[in-house]
């Protein structure tokens, strides 16, 4: 029996040789081809060699998770195949060129299909260049899934007119193309063998591919963010580097500065200044960062961070996932002060944290923090252009004092940028007017802004400040229920585990499971609503992406609410829907 | 924004708040200094922004009349750059603390700043001593100075913060008295219209923790360079008089290049768009505009 | 009725004008006469001018805390009378010199003895120097306590032969003490109308009148600390600066650093090599060594770093105290690895915290952090010799593997840093020796300390460090229980509040309250028992010098056990038994 | 302790750990002239005591044997300065890291370590880029150099780190340049050698990321100082070959002061009691010798 469109693609190899191109290309191509796709990127930390791939999953309704095991896997090196081929699922098939050395041994008894294809001489023959032995495989994939070869000839012509235009890129293109539709040919003769096919549909046109990186970086812009500055570290990076590609367009002013220290208090003068602005960067560099974050907290200076996690503690594994830095973001820099945390799921949220923050930093007037991990910048996902919708952003700056109402000052009267207000909030005049002028300090201070040693202006300040986190409460976003509100079980998550735990749900309610989920988006201040919802569910289990369960310490600490279990997996890979239900399951055995 | 030169006193910058420095504190003259520059280039409290650190001096800012934004020890260079990119038109950004934070903890940021030449005056208040700690001994202390943490006396060389910003790229170096606010509020108007990064050191007098290099021992060593035949566009003459220091130390300008292009100058947004806080966020793009960043991943 | 050797007296001026070093000096006499003193001092953000005072309190029985009010009121300057006559209890004296331009209105309706002294007039006539006024002033103290002139002369002595050794000493000295004499005379004339006297006591040769830094300094070396790097930071700089003053006695490494994040490297780096090494600092600094802190997590290095609490966020109030960074600490740098964390309360604490944090980071081989605050860093109180006790100290290095060890490693026996182990602790090789050669990271790594990317690998690592914890807890000290375990209400605090806390049940329970305290020296891991101790209380009530009970939090989310009520002070300025007392009382007022 | 020279051959720091380098890496070469220097000294792989920082080129030490402490980025120098300070007779101690990890994050270790003059040797890679984070501008990128942060080019001005430390007081500075392992050797064992702190930068080839200043490059372009009459003890000429970058690039020592007693030497417990690791925590003072701590509190 033959199934339609619902894959999962491995392209594993060697760093640098281009199975990551290929395999954003097919990535690529599933998306335009109608079929909806989500991409993991699992790699090393270096920049050629060793062994990484690129995990592509499809389906005809849209996924939130790469899912597991491979129907095929492509590799472009002999070691691929040792480390990869027990991810193949039955009934799959493993691609790769004629001439590895590789042991029957290594395939006996598995349920596969072994194609030893001559992807070096299609190459050499065909295209003159062995380089091409990529796009063969690509071909016997394509032929083997009897998908329609013209999406990946239409990412051929843009790679390599892309890169070398005129007649150079022509001519490559074509060859590759020669070489491609002659593997596809090869690959064809397999079809029988082999039950898994591909077929275009349509509405690939309306859709996107991006991860979670860019869904921020483009949220930020849409919201107002016209300066960032930052300093490299993976998996923040390309944050980063995806405002500096459009600094041109959007008149981003882009700061490299030479630490994260900087990085923090140069966004921190910007925002002061009146700019929307932000940092971006993972757990090594929120480290050096801490002692600015207090400094914004007590100035009432609204600034975005980014904080994506890695695998911690310490330089870690910088390549590999974890949501270990929840704890530290909740509670870092001495003292205590209002800070905002948003943790967004997918790429949808991604993109709405990445507009949310702007607003949110500029009516609180305090430090907000986007976490996102390493599996979700770097995960790619298909989604609607609708759900990236940027005429539903508003920009709401908060209480901004105008000129107008600086001009009107009676002659004594003195702007105060610390002005005691029920809500904590203070109006906030942009520097730079003659009535308005002001000092503010990291110091205690008075209301107008001067150091203090005064006790009384000294609780007054502190009240203020923290009431700032009873305001934006009612603004936070509730958690997002998923499923059953009764059901027996509930799990619970914050950040990028949104899609594996849905899948989860969905796979338990198969399973004659009763299961919901409750999902996070924005954890601090703890939204509205909570506690009921927690309290109103029957057994909680939460699941995280670290050793401890800090979010589930966090909840219960806050509310008394004990989670009745905890789902942990630190062993730096993202948690898949297999591994929660493998873990429920067990649960459920030893006796909810 | 257009300075209003006629309206700009000495007065616009005086303030109510009360200095909390000790009597004969060398940092008093160098408000005197900078409220002076400020005055004479007709720059008013709102045109100008400081940046300052934590120190004896950094409370500077606090005791004058202007925008302030008091950050942490070490750190004020790094905000001053930050206001400078947001708000290239708006602001003459003036940076303001003492060795310790400046030399010392901060001295990457002085590096990488004067190496882009952002447009923005440093001011060192240096008094050769952690001050506001209660006298240990800092980066420029002179070996031997017995302190708190160095009761055998310190055993580190001096760092020569000048030249060291001259090997850096710093486009504008000069050295400054306390005990000289006429000179000093020249100098410091020279790095006010200096387009570039420009480093002005401030010899200053801590009566408390610094016995050794008091007024009267500064008084006793400094020359000016401009009284001199020294010509400040030439990079190793400079070099060598940063390195000076016993019987004479060199005050004045020290170097200055006006042919390196300012950082802000260069910035791709800031060339094309402005400054970012004068930029309309609600309005500026069209939903359609911004929908064009999808476009590269259809 | 008069009141014996049971006072507070008050201090109080300019910085910079003496009235420190007179309260410091009369603290000691206090104590040198046998009577037990704690002394606190209030000051500002500047070095000279601005108001100041040291609080000094003195009784026949050992006390913990500085109390509230004073008998005596020496103002050193106008200001200071004005600042601090509301202090003065009933019955009690101001003393300052005839010349101040004070109206009498200011004393009117106080039961207050208002003495008008010609201070600068001894000073002048008698000493011919003004600055002796202050010499005077205390003169007229004696006086009017009836005290013995012996000990403040003792003192002047000391103090100007020590200045100024030779005859110039030997002269101020008399001329001090004459003025001394004369004062003391006049003092003396207002005795029957002061009911409040000081007599010496014996024994006070064999006791000391220290702060907590000291104690901790003392601690430290005591504890085999042969190396600090630091970086000044009120109110961490006199942990630095004790070590430096005995550098060459004990032979202490003392290194400044360029800033705090170097400081805690470099300590790292003398930690790996094979010294007991330290650092110390405040909030700012410590946000400053967060990323190396996980490296000394990550890499096992056993570090102490002394946290002395000021007054937050950010630069905050550089001279005031708060307990504002449990939380912080306890989380501070990205990912999960274990840290101790030591929380004394009283000098005897901070000089067992010393030696005992050295112990705990190389036995666990992981970072120590002693936590102290700015209130406890500067009070000084009379203690015991017998109680600092270095013949106590037993020095525990841990599972230290021998050069001889190392000498019998068989010829493909290769030495592994990181080794797995039951109780997480592998056996440390100092390094140096030929066959000890190894490498550690901050990046996850193998047994033998080379960078890795296998999850299991990742596992076991994490499980192994992380099981650290569960090997300290029973060796962290428990909880420690003051008065009636049963009584209606049970305090609990952590750190400095210890002495508060206690004298505040003593006040309750003298006034019929049923009244309790629990005092967590050490916190993290929370010790053993901590559940018992808490659950079996009838009522807790937390005291904490934060905004939110950070240690109530702590607890909560650990054991589930929500303290009933919380007295929370955030006001920059220590908590007084007569805070608590009247908090408590409210509490039970409004029906506990 | 000792040097064993008779027993120390390249193949004693022969390791089985893979290198994670691209082929045709400039850091193979550095490995290499590190190895040699070495054995030339006959200093053992536990006799020395590599740190290193977060980077291509701070993985170095992982592929040869040898002790290491593998710390944060930026940060291998006060590492090395507490092994330093806490072991002065133990190990020679060798930092190593690329620029953006020297002279970037880190340069503020390197000035205050340079002027304190500690007994190490510092290696910078220079490979002009932000390697292991996939290609950003350093802050020795040539300006006008095009990178995912700067798809305009870089508009910073490349920092003259030989210059810089030169000033800060570094008493040993020199070039080596990756292609040439036995100069290079020959550099580090004079670093290794030198009384005091000794920076090395490396010039090294990124074949990824740096397509500009590649090993043909540089050959076209270095000069050996040493070759040419080159006085090493003269800072101005010193300071003038390290601003000389374009078309003739010197390689060599540029600088050397022997003059100056190391950190270590002057620390007093060191002088009076030897390295911290080698002390008898339990056995070297009674609780009566503690015990005097307390008199000066009585
Ligand atoms: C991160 C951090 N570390 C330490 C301090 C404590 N501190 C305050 S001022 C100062 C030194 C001041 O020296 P300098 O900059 O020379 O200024 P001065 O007081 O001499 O004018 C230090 C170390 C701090 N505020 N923050
Ligand atoms: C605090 C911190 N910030 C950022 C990073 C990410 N990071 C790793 S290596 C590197 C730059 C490496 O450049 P360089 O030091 O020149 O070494 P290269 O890779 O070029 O050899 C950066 C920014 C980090 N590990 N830690
Ligand atoms: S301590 Fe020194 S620097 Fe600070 S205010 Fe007093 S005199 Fe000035
Ligand atoms: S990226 Fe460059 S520096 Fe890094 S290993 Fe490859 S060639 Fe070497
Ligand atoms: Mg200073
Ligand atoms: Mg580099």
């Amino acid at each position: 029996m033959t199934t339609l469109n619902n894959m999962i693609f491995q392209f594993a190899g060697a760093a640098g040789t281009g199975c990551d191109s290929q395999g954003s290309g097919w990535a690529r191509s599933m998306t335009r081809a109608g079929l909806w796709t989500f991409a993991n990127f699992d790699f090393e930390s270096r920049i050629r060699g060793g062994h990484i791939y690129y995990q592509i999953r499809i389906s005809e309704k849209p996924i939130e998770n790469h899912g597991e095991g491979a129907h095929v896997l492509l590799a472009f090196d002999e070691q691929a195949v040792r480390e990869r081929i027990d991810d193949i699922l039955p009934g799959g098939a493993v691609i790769f060129d004629e001439n590895y050395k590789l042991d029957d041994s290594l395939f006996e008894g598995r349920d596969l299909l072994v194609i030893r294809a001559p992807l070096i001489k299609f190459a050499n023959d065909i295209g003159g260049n062995k380089l091409m032995a990529n796009t063969a495989a690509v071909g016997v994939l394509v032929g083997i899934t009897n998908f329609s070869a013209k999406y990946i000839e239409r990412s051929l012509r843009e790679a390599f007119i892309g890169r070398y235009p005129g007649e150079r890129g022509e001519k490559l293109a074509a060859s590759n193309i020669e070489v491609l539709t002659a593997a596809v040919e090869y690959g064809a003769q397999f079809q029988d063998r082999f039950d898994f096919q591909l077929q275009a549909r349509p509405g690939g046109e309306n859709r996107i591919l991006i991860n979670g990186n860019v869904a921020i970086g483009m949220g930020a812009i849409g919201g107002g963010c016209r300066f960032i500055s930052g300093y490299p570290m993976t998996p923040a990076t390309t944050v980063l580097e995806f405002l500096a590609a459009h600094q041109d367009e959007y008149g981003i002013v882009v700061k490299q500065t030479e630490d994260e220290i900087a990085a923090l208090l140069t966004a921190i003068g910007a925002a002061h200044a009146g700019a929307r602005a932000m940092t971006s960067t993972s757990g090594g560099g929120f480290c050096l960062m801490t002692e600015a974050l207090g400094l914004a907290g007590t100035t009432e200076t609204g600034v975005v961070i980014v904080n994506a996690q890695r695998a911690g503690p310490s330089t870690g594994m910088p390549t590999r996932t974890e949501q270990g830095d929840l704890d530290f973001v909740l509670y870092a820099s001495h003292g205590e002060f209002p800070r905002l945390v948003l943790t967004p799921g997918s790429v949808e949220e991604c993109f709405r944290a990445g507009h949310r923050a702007f607003n949110l930093a500029e009516k609180y007037q305090t430090p907000v923090i986007i976490m996102t991990d390493l599996f979700q910048a770097f995960a790619q996902k298909t989604v609607d252009r609708a759900d990236l919708d940027f005429g539903n952003i508003t920009i709401d700056r908060g209480k901004l004092v105008s000129d107008e109402q600086l001009d009107a000052f009676g002659p004594d009267e003195m702007y105060a940028r610390h002005k005691l207000s029920d809500d904590g909030i203070s109006p906030r005049a942009l520097p730079g007017h003659p009535r308005g002028v002001y000092m503010t300090t990291g110091d205690e201070h008075t209301e107008r802004g001067f150091i203090t040693e005064s006790q009384s202006v000294r609780v007054q300040q502190m009240d203020k400040r923290m009431q700032k986190l009873e305001t934006a409460r009612p603004d936070m976003l509730p958690p997002e229920l998923y499923g059953d509100q009764d059901a027996d079980i509930t799990l619970v998550g914050w950040g990028s585990t949104r899609g594996p735990i849905r899948e989860a749900v969905d796979l338990l309610v198969a399973n004659g499971q009763s299961a919901g989920a409750i999902h996070f988006p924005e954890v601090w201040p703890l939204p509205e609503g909570t506690e009921n919802m927690l309290s109103a569910a029957r057994y909680l289990i939460g699941v995280e992406q670290n050793f401890s369960g800090q979010f589930a310490g966090i909840v219960r600490r806050a509310t008394g609410i004990d989670f009745h279990h905890r789902i942990l997996k630190y062993d730096s890979k993202q948690i898949t829907a297999g591994d929660i239900v493998a873990a429920v399951k067990e649960e459920v055995r030893v006796g909810i | 924004m257009v300075s209003e030169s006629a309206t700009v006193t000495i007065k616009s910058f005086n303030t109510d708040e009360r200095s909390t420095w000790c009597p004969g504190c060398g940092d008093f003259g160098i408000v005197v200094g900078l409220k002076r520059a400020l005055t004479e280039l007709g720059i008013g409290p709102h045109q100008v922004m400081f940046t300052s650190g934590i120190g004896c001096g950094s409370k500077l800012p606090h005791y004058m009349w202007a925008n302030e934004f008091n950050s942490l020890h070490g750190r004020p260079v790094p905000v001053a750059t930050g206001i400078r990119l947001a708000a290239p038109n708006k602001f003459t950004v003036i940076s303001v603390s003492g060795d310790g934070d400046s030399y010392g903890i901060g001295v990457g940021h002085l590096i990488h700043t004067a190496r882009r030449n952002v447009n923005m005056v440093q001011v060192v208040e240096n008094n050769q001593v952690y001050a506001l700690t209660k006298g240990q001994y800092s980066p420029t202390s002179q070996p031997g100075l017995v302190t708190t943490t160095s009761p055998e006396g310190s055993i580190e060389a001096a760092l020569n913060g000048l030249g060291t910003a001259i090997m850096a790229g710093a486009s504008f170096v000069a050295r400054g008295f306390s005990g000289d606010p006429r000179g000093m509020a020249d100098l410091l108007a020279r790095a006010i219209e200096h387009p570039g990064y420009a480093l002005v050191e401030i010899l200053q007098d801590c009566v408390i923790y610094n016995r050794v290099n008091t007024t009267k021992w500064y008084r006793e060593r400094i020359y000016d360079l401009q009284e001199e035949d020294h010509d400040t566009s030439d990079m190793r003459t400079a070099i060598d008089r940063s390195i000076e220091w016993g019987d004479r130390i060199p005050t004045g300008i020290l170097f200055q290049n006006t042919d390196r292009p300012t950082y802000e100058e260069q910035v791709p947004a800031i060339k094309a768009f402005g400054g970012a806080v004068d930029r309309d966020l609600a309005g500026e793009f069209s939903p359609d505009d911004f929908a064009k960043m999808l476009d590269d991943y259809a």
